[in-house]
């Protein structure tokens, strides 16, 4: 945020609104800074190239998913077919990327992939006025019995030069997800991007103020769709292969993180910083853990215990600033 | 408006019910079951249907509690691990001197309410999404699990729970037995009592609910200690239906409530709905994956068939769920 | 005559199988302010959804430049210059106010929202209706009144050649009322076409030229304004004649005290002392958003408050929560009703009912019998027409208040706590809840009343008490109580810190 | 030279007492604790003798990214040896291959990894559990006859090992038709309920090939609570199933994959790194249960949890001897 000086900003709104925006986040922040804090001091090794690299790899995939979850909680709905869609996304770069159209192949098969089961899933919900979440968990069957199809176990190949290119000892992942970030700040700041609020808080309003609430919606799926397979292909990369069921745990973690970061279930509340926090926290946490000793035992009852308190002290430090 | 009056009572009453969810979803799972039977041998008879209905008494016993806190505006992700812990639970209390064994099933479906009611006291008072409170409360029951798994080997035989996996009384299984019961309670709380109306009230509009005078935090505790109960009990038919409990009994059983709610035409989102929709709900879903099974073909084909059949289905069935 | 810019020609409307508009026609012309009016549930808002292409008319058709046009949809209405303020807030609150103004029309440059010219044109907008707040600041973070004046520079915003304004001033204080009118004034004589729908009749007679008047979805009238009183405005809305809008009553004689607070403190609202007595109908006034939600709320004990004293019907201290308010005798009815008083989605019967299945203790049934005549009688007492299974949201905004006001009336309480009750009532509904009111102190309770609008403090209330930036500022007996005193006190300092 | 003659991945440079990490999948099930009571049970030995200083556990909770993730920390921490049942037979090969070359000595064992770049793979032969198997059951229904195979999930390496390992046998005997095939959880709820929908479309079963322990448990649930006549199952050491094995007097077959691979792969790991040479691949044989044989493991039954397994006994010597065989 150094470029947010209003003064020398070229523009007088932009910034401001993006401040404006943190405010629903800084408790989370905080926690997450703590975290982070405690692992580099557990472990300064993370504080080096390699070290902040090999975190930042095992983090990726999971924020791109919470991404993927946290644009459609913003329309009002909700994907449980993200962890179907990763490992089809991993199985597709897995069997195509040796094959005769090489990386760039696969990465076009990837992501047409991703959008265009995206934008089924969003026309289905959205066009048939279907609960998403039902949509979703069929959806999820579908997707999944798709990837067995393409790879009915795990196998395929990813080159090394690719996988070493994306996942060795370089911080490409945290390149990666700037980049990623940026493009969703682009996207948030075209016209259909910011309608994606509107069309999530209050559609039948939106819609009389003119806003293209179908197209956002379904181009939220498609964006959903694309990211989710993107975090497949780079799951296959990270770990040089495909696997049909690799991305099953994606789901409930995407939820976990989104709502973590404060995005809300009914639509037009959140943001996308919080829901990348909140799967910072989910991946950070397993290493703190680790580097705690914690047995499984332990590790269960403190992840549990940390879910709900990095959501509920924030709740409760509201309460008593209110009263 | 004016011309309401005068068609017979009954005669709308009769007409809003053909056009209900509930009924909708009644007779699609029909349709599947006559179709099935007559298309492929052995599907349908009567010695399946009965077992079909005492599969889907599991789910629907999770899902009475389910439709409970989805109409309530809540989720709860953690009936499959509540399943499990009671599965795995019964079998460990070492409370031989209680010959019937009832003691047992009780001490367990107090435990699985007060975990519900955690649940509950955790949305109330730490105002967390329903969704991340049940979710960590799942995480922590797998902890509890992994000290009580494996752990003494007390394969007590709880005639209760063996009753409740076997009996027939007059030819009809136990289980179905409980989930009429316990599907007649639900019904009744839910339509027939104020505490029911206070359920609708706060999934549709909390905030206005509280300003109305109802106690919200107590409602919210009471659902979730309701789902914990039937996630419980069904806990407890699991046990009975497979002479054994273990780790991971219960995992099939989250999606697959929230599914039969969902299906059964209540809305995710709260404040509108019925059990009597969950009911044809879970047999829908028995029924669809008994249907898969019978089929031959490859995992990865037999997945797409049941996700599509599952969103055909809806189509047919789920259109009271829509909204906004 | 000039073509009008945007016309309805006998165009009829049915909500399942209910006709709420019957082959009405409607004309918007350059420069004139044309008043549509009639009684809640006549069909103005629907109309003004069809003027604006949000929902297909069933038969007719709309003109635009005097041409029929076949599809007529949200966007055909902007290009045509449409712009409506619609009565239901359509804001989206974690967008910013630029964000909101600009929503659905942005200024694109390089496929990106051009945030620079954003700024600059809705600061045009905000100046032109005095919304000086921080274009970045959240929806979300402002009062009612506040969102309704981004509403208004929403629909500004887009240049419109024809302005529909659906009730604007029901959620405005005096002061920017007054904004608005200066502001409409201006744009009649650029030649905006407006169309103003508005339950305040002062309002209509003072600023509007034209006027047309549904009733039951049919026109019954549609003529210039000049030559017609407000009774006779009433008369064609309501079909008969009006009586007097307030009811009559007599000064309350000293009732006993029943809430008490000294240093009396919650959210905005700053060290306050009040007390309310036993048949008094209390009224709190001011600029919208000064702290009066605060003090209801807070009294009601549904935001935490503090107070040095407090005695609340024998009991003292504040009460901690809204359970304990309720059994103190205390009700409250909100100003935003869709928020905060009713479950659109369920039947009115339910919302009326609601407050009594709060009461009910452990798992008793329910009686249906007694609820269906509870809920009857209630209506009846209220008239609120029509089958009572149907959810709320298909009541018109008058007769979702009445529900609102209605839930209560079982618990027959010994304090009501008003917030903007008539906000957006029709005049018939009104006396009836002005005549409610005073009904209700008559029998001995104590009712507080806050308020938007000036007239009804003046004619309603035994005294008023002002409040400015969360403080109490002037305390106005009967005797002294007149719309000047009660905005002179409202506006104070602040007039003066707006010149500066 | 001395390098050559230690085993795969270890340089040597680490000296006793060691701190091992044990990167689990998944610690919940029964099957889990069971094992990771025989892995806690050696370290306590081995930390008797002085070899080992630490046992550092990971669970991933089902996640094989997670499980990469905890893989990733150990080598981190630098602990010297990992002990790993893979949540994905070909995930976890690149950090694997990482922590190799950083001289880690890692003992895979159970779910084994795609990768030769590992210290030993410990295991029995999933093919040829497949085979024994569909062998004594095609022999058991005397060559021919109508059978239903009970898979494990899709799209997990050891339950298409299986099958893979049983097709062979089952295309050299055409008699035998397979009526259906099911893949479920390694659980006895899901293969009941398949098997019983499987008994209403068919009238006629002989024979139950079942590849995984809880699934024959299902599959004789099912038979008898929908009275049908029990048929030859094959299946695994669970206590559940032999219990109802010998109770409903089944003709039955099963083998193991006993829990002690746990303790075996923490004895090797210390093996190896004091510098003895390891195969790459260490077989164990798949101990074979029978009518024969049920009675001595169902005596012992009640010294394992009721909806655990009932493994061979193992000790000392009988890890030094499957080291040693070639
Ligand atoms: N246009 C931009 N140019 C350069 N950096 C940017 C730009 N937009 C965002 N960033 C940077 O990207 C990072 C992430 O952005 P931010 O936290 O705003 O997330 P977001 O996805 O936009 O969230 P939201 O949903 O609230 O808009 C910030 O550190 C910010 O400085
Ligand atoms: N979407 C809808 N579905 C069903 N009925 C509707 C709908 N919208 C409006 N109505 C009904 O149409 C009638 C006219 O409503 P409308 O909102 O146009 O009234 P109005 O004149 O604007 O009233 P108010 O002054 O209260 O705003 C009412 O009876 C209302 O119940
Ligand atoms: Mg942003
Ligand atoms: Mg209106």
């Amino acid at each position: 945020m150094s470029g947010s000086d209003p003064v020398l900003s070229p523009s007088p709104l932009y910034w401001p609104v993006q401040r404006q925006r943190n405010r629903g986040v800084r408790a989370l922040f905080c926690v997450v800074a703590a975290f982070v804090a405690i692992y580099a001091y557990l472990f300064p090794g993370l504080l080096s190239i390699g070290g902040l690299s090999k975190f930042c790899q095992s983090w990726f995939p999971l924020a791109l998913v919470s991404m993927a979850q946290a644009i459609l909680m913003l329309t009002g709905g909700i994907n449980l077919a993200i962890g179907a869609t990763v490992s089809l996304g991993a199985v597709i770069a897995a069997t195509t990327m040796s094959g005769p159209l090489g990386a760039p192949g696969a990465i076009a098969a990837v992501a047409f992939a991703g959008l265009g089961i995206g934008a089924i899933c969003g026309l289905i919900v959205v066009r048939l006025r279907l609960p998403a979440i039902i949509v979703t968990l069929a959806g999820s069957f579908i997707i999944g019995g798709m990837a067995l199809l393409v790879l009915p176990r795990p196998g395929g190949e990813i080159p090394a030069w690719f996988s070493d290119f994306l996942a060795g000892g370089t911080p490409v992942a945290a390149l990666l997800l700037a980049l990623i970030v940026l493009a969703w700040k682009l996207y948030l700041a075209t016209p259909l991007g910011l309608s994606l609020y509107a069309a999530g808080e209050n559609p039948v309003a939106a819609y009389r103020s003119g806003v293209p609430v179908d197209a956002a919606r379904i181009a939220a799926y498609a964006i959903s769709g694309l990211l989710s397979t993107g975090a497949g292909l780079y799951v296959a990369a990270q770990t040089g292969s495909g696997d049909p069921v690799i991305g099953q745990a994606f789901t409930l973690n995407s939820i976990a993180a989104a709502v973590l970061g404060g995005v809300g279930f009914l639509g037009g509340h959140g943001t996308m910083r919080g829901a990348i926090a909140g799967s910072l926290l989910l991946s950070v946490m397993v290493n703190v853990m680790f580097f705690l000793g914690f047995p499984p035992v332990a590790q269960y009852v403190a992840q549990g215990l940390i879910i709900i308190g990095a959501v509920a002290l924030p709740q409760i430090g509201a309460r008593g600033r209110r009263a | 408006m004016s011309d309401a009056g005068a068609t017979p009572l009954f005669v709308r009453r009769a007409a809003l019910f053909l056009r209900s969810g509930p009924f909708l979803t009644v007779l699609v799972v029909a349709a599947v079951w006559i179709v099935a039977g007559l298309t492929m041998a052995g599907f349908g008879s009567y010695g399946h249907l009965r077992y079909m209905l005492e599969l889907a008494a599991v789910i629907g016993l999770v899902a009475a509690g389910q439709t409970l806190v989805v109409i309530g505006g809540g989720i709860d992700l953690s009936v499959g691990a509540i399943v499990t812990v009671s599965a795995v639970g019964v079998p460990l209390l070492p409370w031989d001197a209680d010959a019937s064994g009832v003691a047992a099933v009780l001490a367990i479906l107090a435990g699985a309410t007060g975990i519900g009611l955690l649940n509950g006291l955790g949305v109330a008072f730490l105002r967390v999404h329903p969704m991340i409170m049940t979710l960590a409360m799942a995480t922590f029951l797998q902890g509890v699990l992994i000290i009580v798994a494996g752990g003494s080997a007390v394969s007590m035989h709880n005639p209760l729970v063996a009753w409740l996996g076997e009996a027939r009384p007059w030819g009809v299984p136990a289980g179905i037995v409980l989930w009429v019961v316990v599907s007649l309670l639900t019904l009744l709380i839910l339509h027939a009592t104020p505490f029911g109306a206070r359920i609708f009230a706060l999934g549709a509009n909390p905030l206005a609910t509280s300003l109305s005078g109802v106690d919200v935090r107590v409602t919210t505790m009471a659902i979730f200690a309701a789902s914990g109960l039937t996630a419980g009990l069904a806990g407890v038919l699991m046990l009975g239906m497979n002479g054994q409990g273990y780790v991971g009994i219960g995992d099939p059983y989250v999606l697959a409530s929230i599914a039969a709610v969902v299906l059964g035409g209540t809305s995710i989102l709260g404040g509108s709905g019925t059990y009597a929709g969950s009911i044809p709900g879970s047999a829908l879903l028995v029924t669809i994956t008994a249907l898969i099974t019978v089929v031959n073909a490859s995992p990865g084909w037999r997945s797409i068939l049941f996700g599509s059949l599952i969103l055909g289905l809806l189509l047919l069935s789920g259109r009271e769920s829509r909204r906004r | 005559m000039s073509v009008p810019i945007i016309a309805a020609r006998d165009v009829s409307k049915s909500f399942f199988g209910n006709r709420v508009l019957r082959e009405v026609s409607i004309e918007l012309r350059a420069g004139r302010i044309h008043a549509l009016l009639g009684e809640n549930g006549a069909g103005k808002s629907t109309l003004i959804n069809l003027l604006s292409g949000a929902l297909p008319p069933d038969e007719g058709s709309i003109e635009v430049d005097g041409a029929a046009v076949d599809h007529f949809t949200p966007s055909e209405a902007r290009r045509a210059g449409v712009a409506v303020v619609q009565q239901e807030l359509s804001l989206t609150s974690q967008l910013s106010i630029g964000e909101n103004i600009g929503l659905g029309a942005y200024p694109i440059r390089f496929g990106l929202v051009d945030y620079k010219a954003l700024a600059r044109r809705t600061r045009a907008a905000c100046a032109m209706v005095g919304l000086d707040e921080d274009l970045a600041t959240s929806v979300g973070d402002l009062p009612l009144g506040r969102r309704q004046m981004v509403e208004i520079a929403k629909a500004l915003y887009r240049e419109p050649r024809a302005l529909i304004l659906d009730e604007p001033t029901s959620s405005l204080s005096a002061h920017e009322t007054q904004t608005l009118t200066r502001l409409l004034e201006r744009l009649r004589a650029q030649g905006v076409a407006i169309l103003y729908i508005s339950h305040r009749l002062n309002e209509v007679m003072a600023l509007c030229d034209y006027v047309t008047i549904l009733k039951d979805g049919a026109v019954t009238a549609d003529r210039e304004l000049a030559g017609v009183d407000a009774d006779g405005l009433v008369r064609l809305m309501v079909g008969r004649d009006p009586g007097d809008l307030f009811p009559k009553w007599t000064p309350n004689v000293e009732g006993k005290t029943i809430i008490s607070v000294r240093g009396f403190s919650c959210g905005m609202a700053r060290d306050i002392d009040l007390d309310l007595r036993r048949g008094e109908v209390f009224g709190v006034g001011g600029l919208v958003g000064q702290g009066q939600e605060d003090l209801i709320l807070g009294l009601y004990g549904a935001r935490s408050a503090s107070a040095r004293v407090a005695e609340f019907n024998g009991d003292s201290g504040v009460p901690d929560s809204v359970l304990k308010a309720n059994a103190l005798g205390l009700a409250y009815v909100p100003a935003d009703r869709k928020r905060e008083g009713l479950h659109l989605i369920h039947t009115i019967s339910f919302n009326m009912l609601l407050p009594g299945y709060g009461r009910a203790r452990g798992l008793t049934f329910r009686d249906r019998t007694n609820e269906r005549d509870l809920a009857r009688s209630l209506a009846g007492a209220l008239s609120i027409k029509g089958d009572l299974t149907r959810p709320v949201q298909a009541l018109s905004g008058g007769n979702q208040q009445k529900v609102a006001l209605a839930k209560w009336m079982p618990n027959k309480p010994a304090i009501w706590l008003l917030n903007d009750p008539t906000r957006g009532v029709d005049v018939e509904t009104k006396r009836e809840i002005y005549g409610l009111l005073r009904g209700f102190a008559a029998e001995g309770a104590a009712v507080l009343l806050s308020s938007s609008d000036t007239p009804e403090l003046v004619h309603l209330c035994d005294r008023v008490a002002v409040m400015r930036e969360g403080r109490i500022v002037a305390r106005i007996e009967q005797a002294e109580l007149s719309e000047e005193a009660i905005v002179a006190a409202a506006m104070g300092a602040n007039l003066a810190e707006r010149a500066a | 030279s001395q390098a050559d003659a230690a085993a795969k991945c270890i340089k040597g440079d680490r000296k006793p007492p060691f701190t091992l990490g044990w990167a689990n999948i998944y610690s919940v099930p029964t099957w889990m604790k069971q094992t990771e009571g025989t892995i806690a049970a050696e370290v306590e030995d081995l930390k008797k003798q002085g070899l080992v200083s630490k046992l550092v556990i990971t669970d991933a909770q089902g996640d094989a990214n997670t499980q990469i993730q905890q893989i990733q920390s150990m080598i981190d921490a630098n602990v010297d040896a990992i002990i790993l049942i893979a949540g994905s037979s070909t995930a976890p090969a690149r950090v694997i291959a990482d922590a190799c070359a950083k001289g880690i000595a890692i003992i895979n064992f159970d779910s084994l990894v795609d990768t030769d770049q590992v210290t030993a793979k410990i295991n029995t032969d999933s093919a040829q559990w497949g085979a024994g198997a569909a062998k004594w059951l095609i022999d058991s229904i005397g060559g021919k006859g109508k059978i239903i195979i009970l898979n494990g999930p899709a799209g997990v390496s050891v339950s298409d090992d299986r099958r893979k390992g049983a097709e062979p046998v089952l295309k050299a005997n055409p008699g035998v038709t397979i009526l259906a095939e099911t893949n479920t959880a390694y659980n006895v709820a899901p293969a009941q309920e398949a098997v019983s929908n499987l008994l209403f479309a068919n009238p006629q079963i002989d024979g139950v090939l079942s590849l995984g322990g809880a699934l024959s448990a299902g599959a004789v649930l099912a038979f008898d609570k929908q009275g049908r006549a029990q048929v030859p199952i094959s299946g695994e050491n669970a206590r559940q199933f032999l219990e109802l094995w010998k109770q409903k007097g089944l003709k039955g077959w099963a083998t193991m994959q006993p829990n002690w691979l746990g303790a075996f792969a923490a004895y090797t790991a210390v093996q190896a790194l004091s510098g003895k040479d390891v195969q790459a691949f260490v077989k164990v044989p798949l101990p074979v249960i029978d009518n024969s044989t049920i009675d001595s493991y169902l005596a012992r039954a009640d010294k394992f949890p009721a909806d655990g397994y009932i493994y061979s006994p193992y000790d000392q010597a009988l890890f030094d001897r499957l080291l040693a065989q070639k």
